[in-house]
């Protein structure tokens, strides 16, 4: 174990190896149907948890999402809803 | 797929260790986004060097440098001349620090930075509290608000004294470049950030990170509450150029700043005598925000 | 080679400006200001191209020499005292972090009362934070023992701080011929700094990172072995000085007339070479004594000094700093290190020269005396209107 | 000795249901000792807290490896954390779920118990939705599914100990102890 | 006397109240901040009629307490890791000044990395500041000691700074049992603190001051003088504080079942605990295994542990630190201690449970069985991957 | 005997150890005449610490308690708060520090005291440099002036920054009373002294002392120098009270800042373009004070 | 010697018991004919080494003047010339 | 080995006296050692040096109690200093001084040499009439008056180590050296 360490306590493995998805209690989920591709959601989110499909529809990266709910908040035509884990 | 308002890359990975909703979170976004892969970025004592996750792993996509909590001036400075000497002059080296660890701590060095003029930027996102310690209050608190070390008690109403006006002590030492920024408006973050990215001289930036858990506020709020900040008059969005004030986010009429206070919990003792004297104080500082644009 | 009479300070600039450093960060105090002014001049006159930060406190000196060897510069800062003391945060953090920053310690007694004087006190204090200490002699020491303390910190096995340190006004302002190596030999001698353990511009890496119990102990341990490689590490680098300059200044644990001696005292800094003229008085008059000198403090020469056991029947430690509560620090270590030796011979502290009382030869020859010829105290200060025992 | 652990997710109070055992254990006169792991404490993140109770002094300061019972405030940790992870065989493990406890998946195959802990604390206004606050009713469940301490006890705990709704989380407790805790031994 | 189920850092908040202290000032750090949210809530409730002074780094919340303390004023601070080490210079400073500050300590280890958990590396590298340090065992420990340490920091023939650690969340977020003395009770223990040696309004008089070679020295001495001292009144204080609660935790260096003990681990703090459970479990299969407890650390136990050595064959040292280049501060002080007793035990360190790794009943178990029965490096790390030699 | 214009209580004894005609010296004697004896002092280190004299000799009358280099700000809290529980309430609390020990390493501890309205004054005294350890620059040591740090060679025209700007960076702490002093004029000093006594918080003094060793002149200019500092608009008097600033000594027409610069070695190798922008930065900056005194 | 000092470096002396006057090169002789009784030379000196007699007019005190000159340069009506001290 | 102690007055130069005696010793291939005591240095205070100079590396590095030889660059001091204290019997008292050696209020009964150092350092242009710079004058007489040195070393030292006015200084020693160095055995 120690012999696996630098020598120096320098991090080097990207964060997004750690899912956060567990601290979640509500997860947003998109009605496609109400949205505008307006990226709004996507520019707040604190954890980067969302992404774009081939066509410029936001998509929740659900190993990181944290359901803070701040997307679902921001998006103006209310496309986006939390709802509980299970 | 509609044009991003904002710059698609992004430094800041996922599977951080920030509370749902972090304003902090929002801010190391934006200002990454804003300066780009040729950045070195050192970071005190402060929420960040929790939320930037345990050994082995990091956040950043940059390298990223810890220091005391005491020493983020001092660390840019080293990292500056380190980097100049080693043939790095493309570098941005910016320093990103909570309230505590700038306008309390971290003050003494960010001031030497100043005055010897290093070729850096130096962010401190305030949170207006200690948060990483668990929310005791921090010079930059704003006067009334509950903290642990701030109670609300017989003898106690929450912080006793004016939050400190971090961007006058900066502007006291005539820097090339101030600005403040607010996680609310990330257009204007970036644009700034861009602006400042292309000056030489020591840059400074106040962001504004509302933080759910040490404000006592509903984590989806954070944008919310950050838009009423500015919204209300109490956190105006301005520049600092060479001395010249120019506020970047002017309202017709600002928001009463009760609007802002009640949206927090560590506000809800204030009664109407306390909002009153705060909406006040709001209105003198925008007042002689006005004048010192008027100074140019 | 040229031969200069300077001071201990100017030992310590021209050592700076012959290691090519690239960055320098430092506060004045005295007595060191004259260090850090010379290499102002140095860096003024373009003979030094590096970058030198004037700071606003010890502590922002400390940090931006950190910062810089973060990245991988060669750095170097000079401090005293009150100013040490505000950096010890920041030493813990460079040992930690493993940043093989250069300083120059002028030792200096610490406040209040405020004293300008030495005494070890100010070093001492510094002796749990990781850095490798060397306390110099002479103004000759200060400068050779400064460019090893680069090559050796900057080594792969060590990447640990160093300090070399010299007595206020007994070194720092005091002018004695010093033979400056050529530049030439000093690249020969110390190449640039290996860029290994650094940060490097667009990769995603974290230096300094915070950990739980899983992995804190560990990074602890690999500083303690390369404390441990240190001693040989400096021996190999010594002999690499020698082979160049032909100055070898006796590794971790210099002895003087201690083959055949049967009472030696252990000293440091200025102190011993007062006392070698004092051990050549007392030979003269037979009497079978020697000296060795704790060079390096950090790594703590303890096979030296469980050798040196073996050969002798008394021991005498010759302190310039106190630990309230316990003893002179060297004394405490001493006894410690001789523990576990085969052989125990007497051993006996003496703690003098605080706040710069002189340390004179009468006193170092009346220690002598009384460790060879009377039954003291284990520990007594030397000097005061009455000797005490004091711990 | 008894050990045991909770696991919760920062603010629901697995920290303070840690205590408030300790409290209910000290009023009947036995030695409690109680402490939070302390990791990266941010709301919603995993979160463990211990508790010891005996009847001497305690003899040791370390964690708690290889408890007696585990109780879990938020049953979704239990699809990232091994929350049972040295749980002795013959021990009790404790779950906030609506589930019965032969519908939980866990390979745990000693006692196990549940208790819909969070529609009891939202019954008696206890935390919001997104993050109510379970920890009383937990607590009153666990007296009941473990003996180590009387629900009296725990009333009293929870009583001059919470920092505030004492009345409605003793409730909490009491519904929790009498009526909602189901138990059952795995086979 | 009430009992409450409080923490480690409650019982350091009941006690500084109960001390009806006029000035407390202190910066938050994690693990310390619930003792001063705790007595921020108690002055704003008025239950303590003390100024609370928020500063703005630990470096004032120590020179604000040396300040008050300076003008007559009882005064409290509590800290941990980096914040402790910040106040380094003023540590040194309050024992010079004769102030008689009382400190609480949670023990924390030190960055980098970053670490919350506990070691002891932040106190014992100020082992050389002239502070008197008490390390706690259990959160009863801690509230009594915390009251004997006003008592004793302001006694006459002391005037010294002191401080009482506790070990980072194995005490400072530890609920357990603690008895509360009563305000009259602790009233009778603890007078006003007395006027001695402080700034008078209206006076010529200079506390710090500035000199030259001839007082310093002696002004250390006096120091060194009063430290020495600080055992007795520490003897004499806990049986007056054991006459009004009934409590006594055994002086400088309890022990456990030391009398007939031929083997004896040294130990600090909360490992302490779980060894006495150990002992009991190794004595129940016939081991003559013993334990003392490094309660104070200065003044060191020199006498203590002399006293110690003179009844057992083997003494093994538990280190929650390690100073790199030498080994574990209490092996080396318990070594160099023993150096000049007549008897020497065999002597082991033990470094274990760095930056918060638990120290377990197995692994106090198998030092001590190592000690027992095997012929081990003199000091060794424990539970590393692979146990090694380092130093 | 004529009527004397300030106090003639002397609480500064003579026998002290500046050299001869030291500005610090007056400083000292004017604020002390100003409070009078229910005064504490506290002093870093600084030229000061040293003048007061080595024990067993102290020259004040009142008590002096020496504290940290870096901690002024926080030995007057503690100090009050003290002399607050001791029942000592009608006592004056005055930190007495040089430049160095204010603008550079005790800024933040400064800050701290301002931030939490200790009711206290501080007094730094600008010899505008770092005199005790031999004329090293300091933040406010003017830009161009020669020290040892700053030499005089080929790549170094002594200081190369702008004078940190204290006053500027304690009104941003928005202080009930901050204030400018010269010895040149005892009368103001003393005056503004007794007005900031009747004063409760924290209070702030800027006095300019000028230093025959640092600034290179010869001893009996000390007065002359002052003068010349204010009469040229170099160190304007004035006074910022609840952030209202009155300027209290105006010129018609202000003197060329060449005849003060070339009283000080210095700055003797100043060429005239080098004047020439100084005179522009010091015009520049009236012009600013002049604008902030029109804020009110 | 250790007896005599106080237990915490607190010093009490008068620092006027230390005499400056071997500092000086030249000491200031006043003209009492030229003097105005302004006090400007009382009210600039650094040491505090002037008084009044008992008419008013300024009395040098050498024990302490430093020579500094600055009495000799404020004093309008050039009452004070600075002699040479041998 | 020879001990030389400097008295001189802040801002007189006695500490580059003593400096330049030992550049000048090194130039001769001796070994030099030279210090100050620091006290308050301030300008006008009374300040000393030390030189030492010996054939071999020197075995002290303590303050110098007993010196061969005191040299005064203010005659002034002598009125408050106890300038020849341990100054041993048969050494050497130089002092600045237009008088002559027999006419120095001195109760030191072994050799006194005076040199009037400030009306050669006037006339060469060094310091002020306030200031003189003597030190590079008085060391051309002490060289003369104690034969430690030669002319020629301490005109070498002077001319390189001397910041300021190398030639003028060099001057002073060289008149100082030849012309104005009376020596006098007190009886
Ligand atoms: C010298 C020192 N003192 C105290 C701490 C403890 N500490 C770590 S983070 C923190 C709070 C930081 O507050 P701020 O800078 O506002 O950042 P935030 O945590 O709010 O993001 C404190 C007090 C420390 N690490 N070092
Ligand atoms: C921590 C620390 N660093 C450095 C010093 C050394 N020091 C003592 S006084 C001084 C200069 C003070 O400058 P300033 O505050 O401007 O006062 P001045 O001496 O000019 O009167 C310095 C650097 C010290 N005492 N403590
Ligand atoms: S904010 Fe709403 S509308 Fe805009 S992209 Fe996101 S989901 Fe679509
Ligand atoms: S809920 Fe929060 S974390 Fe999840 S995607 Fe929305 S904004 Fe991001
Ligand atoms: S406490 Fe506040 S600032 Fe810190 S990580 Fe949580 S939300 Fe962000
Ligand atoms: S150096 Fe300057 S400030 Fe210091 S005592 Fe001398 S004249 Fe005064
Ligand atoms: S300044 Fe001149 S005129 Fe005025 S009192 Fe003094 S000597 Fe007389
Ligand atoms: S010369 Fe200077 S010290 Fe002497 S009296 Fe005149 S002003 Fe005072
Ligand atoms: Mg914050
Ligand atoms: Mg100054």
């Amino acid at each position: 174990m120690e012999e696996d360490l630098p020598e120096a306590p320098i991090a080097t493995t990207p964060s997004d190896v750690n899912h956060t998805a567990s601290w979640r209690t509500f997860r947003p989920v998109i009605d496609l149907k109400l949205c505008t591709k307006c990226n709004v959601c996507w520019k707040f989110c604190p954890d980067d948890a969302i992404a774009f499909d081939g066509v410029g529809f936001p998509v929740i990266r659900l190993d990181y999402c944290k359901g803070c709910a701040i997307c679902a908040e921001e998006c103006k035509p209310k496309a986006i809803t939390m709802v509980k884990e299970d | 797929m509609a044009r991003l308002t904002i710059p698609a890359q992004e430094l800041m990975r996922s599977g951080h260790s920030a509370c749902p909703g972090c304003g902090a979170t929002l801010v190391m976004r934006y200002l990454l986004k804003g300066l780009g892969e040729r950045t070195i970025v050192t970071v005190p004592a402060c929420c960040w060097t929790v939320i930037a996750t345990p050994f082995p792993t990091t956040a950043l996509d940059v390298p990223m440098l810890d220091c005391a909590f005491e020493a983020t001036g001092a660390s840019i400075s080293g990292l500056r001349a380190a980097a100049d000497q080693l043939g790095l002059k493309d570098v941005t080296i910016v320093g990103f620090a909570g309230d505590g660890g700038t306008a309390d701590i971290g003050l003494q060095a960010l001031s030497g930075m100043l005055e010897r003029r290093t070729d850096g930027i130096y962010l401190m996102y305030d949170n207006e509290a200690y948060m990483n310690t668990g929310v005791q209050r921090s010079g930059a608190t704003p006067e009334g608000a509950w903290t642990t070390t701030t109670p609300v008690d017989e003898f106690s109403r929450g912080k006793l004294e004016p939050k400190k006006d971090i961007m006058a002590i900066i502007a006291a030492h005539n820097p090339p470049y101030a600005a403040t920024v607010n996680v609310a408006f990330p257009e204007d973050f970036v644009k700034k950030v861009e602006k400042a990215k292309a000056i030489h001289g020591p840059r400074f930036f106040h962001a504004l990170a509302p933080c759910p858990p040490g404000w006592r506020y509903s984590s989806e709020k954070t944008i919310e509450v950050a838009r009423l900040a500015t919204d209300t008059n109490v956190f105006p969005l301005y520049e600092i150029v060479d001395g010249v004030y120019h506020i970047t986010r002017k309202l017709g009429v600002a928001k009463p700043v009760r609007e802002y206070l009640q949206t927090q919990g560590r506000f809800s003792h204030l009664d109407d005598a306390e909002v009153a004297k705060i909406q006040a104080q709001v209105d003198a500082r925008w007042k002689r925000l006005l004048a010192l644009e008027g100074l140019a | 080679m040229t031969q200069l009479v300077i001071s201990g300070n100017y030992a310590q600039s021209y050592a700076a400006k012959l290691a090519r450093v690239h960055v320098v960060s430092a506060y004045p105090i005295t007595p060191q200001t004259a260090i850090v002014e010379k290499i102002a001049e140095f860096v003024a006159s373009g003979a030094l191209p590096a970058e030198y930060i004037k700071v606003e406190s010890e502590h922002s000196a400390m940090q931006a020499c950190i910062s810089a060897s973060a990245l991988g510069a060669r750095t170097y800062t000079a401090t005293s005292s009150q100013g040490l003391l505000l950096m010890h945060e920041l030493l813990h953090w460079a040992a930690g972090a493993r940043t093989p920053v250069v300083m120059g310690v002028v030792n200096r007694a610490v406040a209040p009362p405020w004293s300008i004087w030495t005494d070890h006190g100010d070093t001492m204090s510094q002796r749990d934070t990781g850095w490798i200490q060397f306390y110099g002699e002479s103004n000759q020491e200060v400068l050779d023992t400064t460019l090893m303390a680069f090559r050796l910190a900057e080594h792969p096995e060590v990447r640990l701080p160093a300090m070399v340190t010299e007595d206020a006004f007994y070194l720092s302002h005091t002018v004695e011929p010093v033979d400056i190596p050529g530049q030439d030999q000093v690249d020969a001698f110390l190449p640039p700094r290996e860029r290994s353990s650094t940060l490097e511009v667009g990769k995603a890496m974290r230096l300094g990172s915070f950990t739980g119990p899983e992995h804190y102990m560990e990074f602890r341990h690999k500083i303690a072995k390369a404390m441990v490689r240190t001693r040989d590490v400096f021996l190999e680098i010594e002999d690499d000085y020698a082979r160049i300059t032909g100055r070898n200044h006796g590794g971790l644990l210099p002895t003087y007339k201690t083959d055949d001696a049967d009472t030696v005292l252990v000293t440091m800094g200025t102190a011993t070479t007062t006392a070698r003229g004092v051990v050549d008085a007392m030979r003269a008059d037979g009497h079978k004594v020697g000296l060795a000198k704790l060079r390096t403090f950090r790594p703590f020469p303890v096979q030296e000094l469980r050798d040196l056991a073996t050969r002798v029947d008394r021991i005498g430690v010759l302190d310039r700093s106190f630990t309230f509560g316990a003893a002179g620090a060297a004394f405490t270590e001493v006894a410690g290190a001789l523990y576990a030796a085969p052989h125990h011979p007497q051993l006996r502290g003496f703690v003098a020269g605080l706040g710069g009382r002189d340390i004179t030869a009468a006193m170092v020859r009346e220690a002598l005396l009384d460790l060879l010829t009377r039954d003291g105290p284990e520990s007594s200060w030397v000097e005061l209107k009455s000797r005490t025992e004091a711990s | 000795m008894i050990e045991i652990r909770f696991h919760g997710r920062g603010g629901q109070g697995a920290v303070i249901a840690s205590e408030l055992l300790a409290q209910a254990a000290f009023l009947e006169g036995k030695y409690p000792q109680s402490f939070p792991f302390f990791g990266v404490e941010r709301r919603g993140a995993p979160v463990t807290a211990y508790t010891r109770i005996d009847d001497a002094p305690i003899q040791i300061r370390t964690s708690i490896t290889d408890p007696d019972i585990v109780v879990v405030l938020d049953a979704q940790l239990m699809r990232t954390i091994s929350v049972t992870a040295g749980l002795k065989p013959d021990g009790l493990l404790l779950v906030n779920s609506e589930k019965a406890p032969d519908a939980l998946a866990s390979s745990f195959k000693g006692r196990v118990a549940t208790i819909d802990a969070t529609s009891i604390a939202l019954a008696h206004g206890l935390g919001s939705k997104a993050t109510p606050i379970v920890n009383t009713a937990v607590l009153g469940a666990l007296a009941r599914a473990s003996g180590i301490v009387t629900l009296d006890s725990v009333r009293k705990a929870v009583g001059r100990f919470v920092p505030a709704k004492q009345q409605a989380n003793v409730m909490a407790a009491e519904d929790a102890y009498q009526h909602v805790v189901s138990l059952a031994v795995v086979p």
